[in-house]
């Protein structure tokens, strides 16, 4: 009954806000701070590409709105955790809440309504065909004809590895992420690297929203985002530190859900067939962590 | 060329750390800091390398007024500074530790050809050797020194501080290195140099300033003033205790080890056979260069780790899979080379990090007795002059030689019947380490075996009855500590160049 | 000291004020009476028992929560599973008083112990496979709180739903389980004094035993506690356990003494709201007390406010999240200069 | 004379498009109809079930004449509350009280028989296949997303597969529950699986998840049901292409009926005390037949599904509940139609 010609597509959509959103994470995370409050910024994200789409009836100036109230929710909890020193945890748990409330109200202001923007005659971000690939018989339907955003998610995984990796600015947030002091004694702007990482994972997360919002369905609802912000964190710490490691994570999780939401109507009860997309990462992870542990043993 | 005019510094904890400090250093010349722990040394290097602000006072570089307020703004005034702690990251690579903040680039990526080539460039050209794609956290403490010494010079610097940067090297390493500061100075650099041990000031300092609790309490031409002299200023009144050595009270050894192997994962740490046998009421030294297989030793004997091969027994029984907490059930205790990662917690009050692992005796039902415990240590900071707010101030407020002194309390205060300690008296004070000093020694009159490791070869010869040189894991000589063993006869043991196991 | 702790408390509520201030007066302009708003949210959860009553109610999960989570984090672990233990500790709770065959008096107690075993399940293992394996218990514990989540609705579903009721609810929580309320025309319960209890021996087990000062050294610095030759890894255990059954005590208590029957279909949230509450009292579990009450006291003034006035709960949930943030905004909070200017002395006068 | 006083509690948040909203619309009709003579309020109580009670308790001690809630969940604190202030009026709707035990003479309780409704709905659904109305390439079966497992939600399941098997009696219906009121995205992944399968058209209860299952009806090319309000008209303007594919929506209405039950509450003729329960009989229940439905429903199937309306007002007809179903029952019945 599983069909593969579905199933990949299916995981590349479910994969994708967890891509964009665990890239997010990661770059934050690799400079230190831990974006708890994720969620709230795809929140964000979601939000404003459905208004600004609206508004200009143009579907990328909705998705640079996106991702641009994500880098100014990012911003936001930069000034609470470093302006004002706010704990880091408790400022990502108040953001995730302020944006949840502040969507709500905001949709209420603009169209009357708290639950759903479809009075908003919104866009959707385009879905690509290849080129070349799409002639290929069974590869092109797989591969090809995804949203522009899956692509993009896909694609920025070596983009985010790179500049991890390669570039000063990822230098200096490993440094920052490692040992803030050090890298402040040896004269890296510690605040300077931090606010901008905070704000790519902003950017991050407004896309991750964006295609929630403007990819997998085209309004927005109220607390769409459902969790993925936190699926989105423990994908980021199943990487290891690596960007291929998140998106590998994340598409592990993607995999498992996308399975089991196929699987319903085959006599399992839905609740238990709920929870496997939550134990299979577990489990994964402590065969990896076993291996690991072995490995480390020699 | 540089003056400091009036410098005070209050930490926003109310600390005084220094006080109306006014002296100026020659361009030029080395210029040797002075002072017990505490003292203020650090935080005035620190001012003038943009870590702190003052809370008053001025500095000038040239007749010109400066005020660095980040360490670039330093950098960019000719500033570099090897920091005590050092400011390295543990998972980059060497040449992105040196780099790090002016990589060369090349469009927007750093480009890493060049930035190896610069690295290995600036090795050659100072003569440090290091391996430039080398993750840091792998490196021997001797070579992360040579790493950050080589970061502060990578930097168009023209005033160099260097905060007690000997304290891990050995001294070939040490020879070397005022080798190269000399010809830095030759080259026109001013070297600020920090240092407790006076015989390196001696050896290459022109002008001498010493602190005493935040305020200059001398400064003199080198040439003018004899070392009794400087102690004097350091500590307010001069004083060595001679050291007796104590003998070994039975020919039964109390640690014996055999045949010890350990294929750990970072070469630094391998062991290749070793055999030691360990007699209560003995020292026995462990010389050799870092990374030459003591920190295995001292994992290996602590029980961090347990062993590939051979066997360690306490009092001929065999102590095969015990781990830490076992061992010290039977008498192990432990001053390790690195204080606050494993000797204690910044976060945890003097009273906890003194009476931790004693703290079982304090019991009253299943409670815990406070005051009990607040009473020892503050006997403790009595008998150990540790300068601290009080018993309940956490350690992260201590200079660092004071936390020492806390942590030294502690494992000598369990009654060890075996004792290692590991570069006790790195970066402390001459007074303090005299009393760090005596104290191992007592513990060995008292029958307890103790093991130690340094890198302060006087140090070694002061105390131990035997010692043991290590070198790549392996013991290349183990000689009795008798006068004609000499620094001068250790270092090609040291390096390897001779063995006589 | 106490001068100190003083000024510190001051401080903190003139933060709040301003914050309230700043947010609440303009949205009060928009209504008849603005200055019954702002009152009505500061004092208004004061003026009347039942009102006082619902902050206690509000309070008491979240000193369960609050603790567990302290407790955790003392020790250096950073297990979320507080949320899925309440909520499992809360169904096994009810469960175990629907099918335990015991007399009226013992039920409680029984129920409630059953539920804590079961559901503390949901930090234990995290705790196990974090000790065992190194796996992080960040994102086991993340995990397993949805699959507690599903797993406890399947069981609500299949052997405890009441078919009579037409709702996925259990059957009726008997009425000997049920906690006896303190306090008339209130529902505090008994549990608020368990919790009490609970944060106080929280404190005296953490700063005044061997096991709390070991859990405190290994949350502190692991290598440091290597060092000393403790077993880290047992010691992370034991503080998730203990968190774990600390969380579903708390989610047992909030069933049988506020719940008539199981009926959450959904995580409850308290757990998160401990993470919040144990942040806020910097992980001391005395100050566990004080955080929930202040976060209970929060809700209530938002929930009057919004109740009573033309003012959308959503304004109300954004002042809330800001003043979670000002209030641990140390910027604030521990500027020398404010807290000079509420009487503190400065620390190095105190020397 | 002073204005009545009327205040719904929402136990959770607007915005569902479902009963809280539809109960919320039905309070503006009140104050548009009686204008200055009643005061209304809408009070969010959030889903901290902790504080439900609370708020009613506030309700009450406060001057309110009529307090309205909703949900089963809601019948317990009814059953705590209305007692001890007889002089105040209780709506419920979709709970209901003991009303035997006579201590609940100021309560009207109201349930719905969306089980009616959604009866048409299966026959709907089955009869556009059955005639040919939907390409047979589409698939044969069709498909019911749910929002959870719990009973409300297979009191339409239920009605559905028998008006379903109404028409085709070996009908297959692909079953699915999301766990979730507000997750669009899994919506529409849920109902996409199901239109891979096979199934043609897609009857969604499931709140916000629910409305998903449009979007993916719009990707896959095939249809959906909608449920309690009229979703076609939720997209109509801003999404002509989506709103095509609602071949019709099951309505439950909440806000007619509160009205009504304010309405009898003036004229002094509210029958508080008992229990009504609406269906197709009292129009509380329905399909939308305009819109869509209009064009793409052929007339034998239009035909067909005023004679089972009128089957089931006559008492000719009778629909399962989902309510009174066993689990071991419903399980059989889930498994009889799985595809
Ligand atoms: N950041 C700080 N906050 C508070 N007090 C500090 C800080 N840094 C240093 N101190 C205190 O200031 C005093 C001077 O410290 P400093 O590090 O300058 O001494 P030092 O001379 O370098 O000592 P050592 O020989 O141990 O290196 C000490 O009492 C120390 O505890
Ligand atoms: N923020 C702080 N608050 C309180 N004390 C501090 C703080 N920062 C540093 N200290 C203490 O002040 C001391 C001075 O710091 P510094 O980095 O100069 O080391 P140091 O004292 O020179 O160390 P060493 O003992 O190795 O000589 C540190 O040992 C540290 O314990
Ligand atoms: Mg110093
Ligand atoms: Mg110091």
């Amino acid at each position: 009954m599983i069909d593969l010609l579905g199933l990949v597509p299916a995981i590349l959509r479910v994969s994708t806000p967890l891509i964009l959103a665990g890239l997010g994470v990661h770059v934050s995370s690799r400079a230190g701070v831990l974006n708890i409050g994720i969620e709230g910024m795809m929140l964000a994200g979601a939000l404003a590409g459905v208004v600004i789409s609206a508004l200009t009836q143009n579907a990328w100036l909705g998705l640079v709105a996106a991702l641009l109230a994500g880098a100014v929710l990012a911003a936001l909890l930069s000034v609470a955790i470093h302006l004002l020193r706010a704990d880091l945890v408790l400022s990502g748990i108040a953001l995730n809440m302020a944006a949840l409330a502040g969507t709500t109200l905001a949709l209420f202001a603009l169209t009357g309504d708290k639950g759903i923007s479809s009075s908003l005659p919104s866009l959707t971000l385009p879905m690509v065909r290849l080129p070349l690939i799409d002639d290929i018989p069974i590869l092109g339907p797989l591969l090809s004809g995804h949203n522009v955003l899956t692509y993009a998610g896909l694609l920025a995984v070596p983009l985010v590895a790179i500049l991890v990796n390669r570039t000063p600015l990822g230098l200096a947030m490993r440094a920052v992420g490692e040992n803030p002091e050090a890298a402040a004694a040896t004269g890296v702007p510690v605040l300077r690297v931090q606010v901008t990482a905070l704000l790519i994972s902003g950017l991050f997360a407004g896309a991750a929203g964006a295609f929630l919002s403007m990819g997998y369905v085209s309004w927005f609802s109220q607390n769409m985002t459902a969790g993925r912000g936190f699926i989105a964190l423990a994908a980021d710490v199943m990487g290891f530190g690596y960007a291929w490691g998140t998106m590998a994570a994340a598409l592990l999780l993607g995999t498992t859900e996308a399975i089991t939401l196929s699987l319903q109507g085959f006599g399992v009860p839905s609740e238990l067939l709920q929870a496997i997309p939550y134990l299979v990462p577990v489990l994964a992870m402590v065969i990896h962590a076993r291996r690991r542990k072995r490995r480390e043993a020699h | 060329m540089i003056r400091f005019e009036h410098v005070s510094k209050t930490y926003p904890n109310g600390t005084v750390a220094l006080s109306d400090v006014g002296f100026s250093v020659a361009a030029g010349t080395i210029h040797a800091i002075c002072g017990e722990n505490g003292a203020g040394k650090s935080t005035l290097m620190k001012i003038l390398s943009g870590l702190e602000l003052p809370s008053a006072g001025s500095i000038s570089i040239n007749g010109e007024p400066v005020r660095p307020d980040s360490p670039r703004a330093a950098a960019a005034l000719g500033i570099g500074m090897v920091h005590q702690h050092f400011s390295l990251i543990g998972s980059l690579t060497v040449t992105e530790n040196i780099l790090l903040g002016q990589e060369p680039r090349r469009g927007p990526f750093v480009d890493r050809a060049k930035a190896r080539a610069r690295v290995l460039d600036l090795a050659a050209r100072y003569s440090l050797d290091v391996d430039p794609d080398a993750k840091l956290a792998t490196l021997s403490v001797a070579a992360q020194q040579k790493v950050e010494i080589l970061k502060a010079l990578s930097r168009d610097t023209r005033i160099l501080i260097l905060d007690e940067p000997t304290a891990v090297l050995s001294p070939p390493e040490t020879e070397e290195l005022f080798r190269r500061l000399v010809a830095l100075r030759e080259s026109g650099l001013t070297i600020l140099f920090i240092s407790h041990k006076l015989k390196e000031v001696r050896a290459l300092a022109q002008q001498v300033t010493t602190l005493r609790a935040g305020r200059v309490s001398g400064d003199a031409p080198m040439s003018a003033i004899s070392d009794d002299e400087i102690a004097r200023l350091v500590m307010g009144e001069a004083g060595t205790s001679a050291i007796v050595r104590p003998e070994p009270q039975s020919a039964e050894a109390r640690i014996t080890v055999r045949g010890l192997t350990l294929r750990a994962r970072d070469a630094n740490d391998r062991l290749d056979a070793i055999d030691l046998a360990i007699r209560p009421g003995e020292i026995l030294g462990i010389a050799g260069v870092d990374g030459s297989g003591q920190r295995g030793l001292v994992k290996v004997l602590t029980g961090a780790c347990q062993p590939d091969a051979g066997m360690i027994a306490w009092d001929g029984k065999s102590v095969a899979g015990a781990n830490t907490g076992a061992l010290r059930r039977r008498g192990l205790a432990h001053l390790p080379a690195d204080r606050f990662r494993d000797g204690g917690s910044r976060r945890l009050t003097l009273t906890e990090n003194a009476l931790a692992g004693a703290h079982r005796n304090y019991r009253f039902g299943p409670l815990l007795k406070p005051r009990a415990m607040i009473e020892t240590t503050r006997g403790i900071i009595d008998r150990f002059a540790v300068r601290c707010p009080g018993p309940l101030a956490p350690l992260g407020a201590l200079s660092g030689g004071n936390a020492q002194k806390i942590i030294a309390a502690r494992e000598f205060g369990s009654n060890p019947r075996f004792l290692i300690v590991d570069q006790p008296t790195r970066g402390i004070d001459v007074a303090a380490a005299n009393f760090i000093q005596d104290q191992i020694v007592a513990l060995a009159r008292s029958g307890c075996a103790v093991l130690l490791l340094s890198a302060d070869l006087d140090e070694l010869l002061r105390l131990s009855t035997r010692i043991v040189v290590l070198y790549a894991g392996r013991i290349v000589a183990s000689l009795p500590n008798d006068p004609e063993l000499t620094p001068a006869r250790l270092g090609p043991f040291m390096l390897g160049l001779e063995v006589a196991a | 000291m106490i001068r100190n702790a003083l000024a510190e408390t001051a401080l903190t509520l003139a933060i709040v004020f301003v914050v309230v201030a700043l947010v609440l007066v303009p949205l009060a302009m928009t209504q008849a009476d603005p200055v019954g708003v702002v009152t009505t949210f500061l004092f208004g959860p004061f003026k009347s028992i039942r009102h006082i009553g619902n902050i206690i109610e509000l309070a008491t999960p979240s000193m369960f929560c609050g603790l567990a989570v302290a407790l955790i984090l003392r020790a250096g672990m950073f297990n979320l599973g507080v949320e899925g233990a309440f909520f499992l500790g809360g169904l096994g709770t009810v469960a175990a008083a629907l099918i335990l065959p015991l007399p009226g008096p013992w039920l409680a107690p029984a129920a409630l112990l059953a539920g804590a075993v079961i559901g503390s399940s949901v930090c234990v293992v995290p705790g196990v496979l974090r000790a065992r394996y190194g796996a992080s218990e960040l994102v086991s514990s993340l995990m397993l709180n949805f699959a507690a989540l599903f797993i406890g609705l399947y069981v609500l579903n299949v052997w405890l739903r009441d078919p009579a009721a037409g709702a996925m609810v259990s059957f009726k929580i008997p009425a000997d389980a049920r906690l006896p309320r303190l306090i008339e025309g209130t529902r505090i319960h008994i549990g608020v004094l368990l919790a009490l209890a609970a944060c106080g021996l929280g404190a005296l087990y953490l700063f005044r035993t061997a096991g709390g000062f070991e859990s405190r050294i290994a949350g502190a610095n692991p290598s440091f506690a290597a060092h000393l030759g403790l077993d880290v890894a047992r010691i992370g255990l034991r503080a998730q356990i203990l968190g774990g059954l600390i969380a579903a005590f708390g989610g047992g208590i909030e069933m049988l003494g506020l719940y008539q029957r199981f009926s959450w279909q959904a995580l409850p949230g308290n757990g998160w709201t401990g993470v919040t509450v144990a942040i806020l009292a910097r992980d001391h579990p005395a100050l566990v007390i004080p955080a929930a009450l202040f976060l209970g006291w929060l809700q209530v003034g938002g929930d009057l406010v919004a109740r009573n006035f033309d003012i959308p709960n959503e304004a109300v949930g954004l002042m809330q999240a800001l003043l979670l943030v000002t209030v641990t905004a140390a910027a604030l909070t521990r500027n020398p200069r404010l807290l000079r200017a509420f009487g503190a002395r400065s620390p190095g006068a105190a020397r | 004379s002073e204005p009545k006083k009327i205040v719904f509690l929402v136990n959770g948040n607007l915005g569902d498009k479902s009963y809280f909203d539809l109960g919320a619309l039905g309070m503006n009709q009140i104050k548009a109809k009686y204008g200055d003579a009643v005061e209304t309020k809408v009070i969010e109580m959030g889903t901290d079930q902790t504080k439900w009670l609370a708020t009613f308790q506030d309700a009450s001690e406060g001057d309110w004449d009529v307090i309205v809630g909703c949900t089963f969940e809601i019948s317990d604190i009814m059953v705590e509350i209305a007692p001890q202030y007889p002089d105040k009026t209780y709506i419920l709707i979709d709970g209901v009280v003991p009303f035997d035990e006579g201590k609940f003479g100021n309560v009207y309780s109201v349930t719905f028989k969306q089980n009616e409704g959604s009866y048409l709905a299966g026959i709907l659904a089955a009869g556009l296949i059955a005639d040919g109305t939907i390409p047979a390439d589409w698939g044969k079966s069709i498909g019911f997303l749910g929002g959870m497992d719990i009973p409300v939600i297979n009191d339409f399941l239920v009605g559905y597969i028998e008006g379903a098997r109404s028409v085709t009696p070996d009908i297959k219906v692909a079953i699915a529950y999301a766990g979730s009121f507000n997750d669009a995205a899994k919506g529409k992944e849920l109902a996409l699986a199901q239109y891979r399968g096979g199934t043609a058209i897609g009857f969604n209860v499931a709140g916000l998840t629910g409305l998903g299952q449009l979007a993916a009806a719009k990707e896959a090319g095939r249809l959906a049901l909608g449920v309690n309000s009229d979703q076609e008209a939720i997209f109509k303007d801003s999404d002509p292409e989506m709103a095509s594919k609602v071949a019709s929506s099951m309505l439950k209405k909440v806000d007619v009926t509160l009205l009504r039950a304010f309405d009898l509450y003036i004229a002094g003729t509210l029958p508080v005390g008992q229990t009504e329960s609406i269906g197709l009989k009292e129009d509380a229940v329905g399909l939308v037949e305009t819109g869509n439905m209009a064009t793409l429903a052929k007339d034998p199937l239009k035909a067909r599904i005023a004679a089972a309306k009128a089957g089931i007002v006559d008492g000719s007809i009778t629909v399962s509940s989902g309510f009174v179903v066993s689990q071991a029952d419903l399980n059989t019945l889930r498994d009889s139609v799985r595809p």
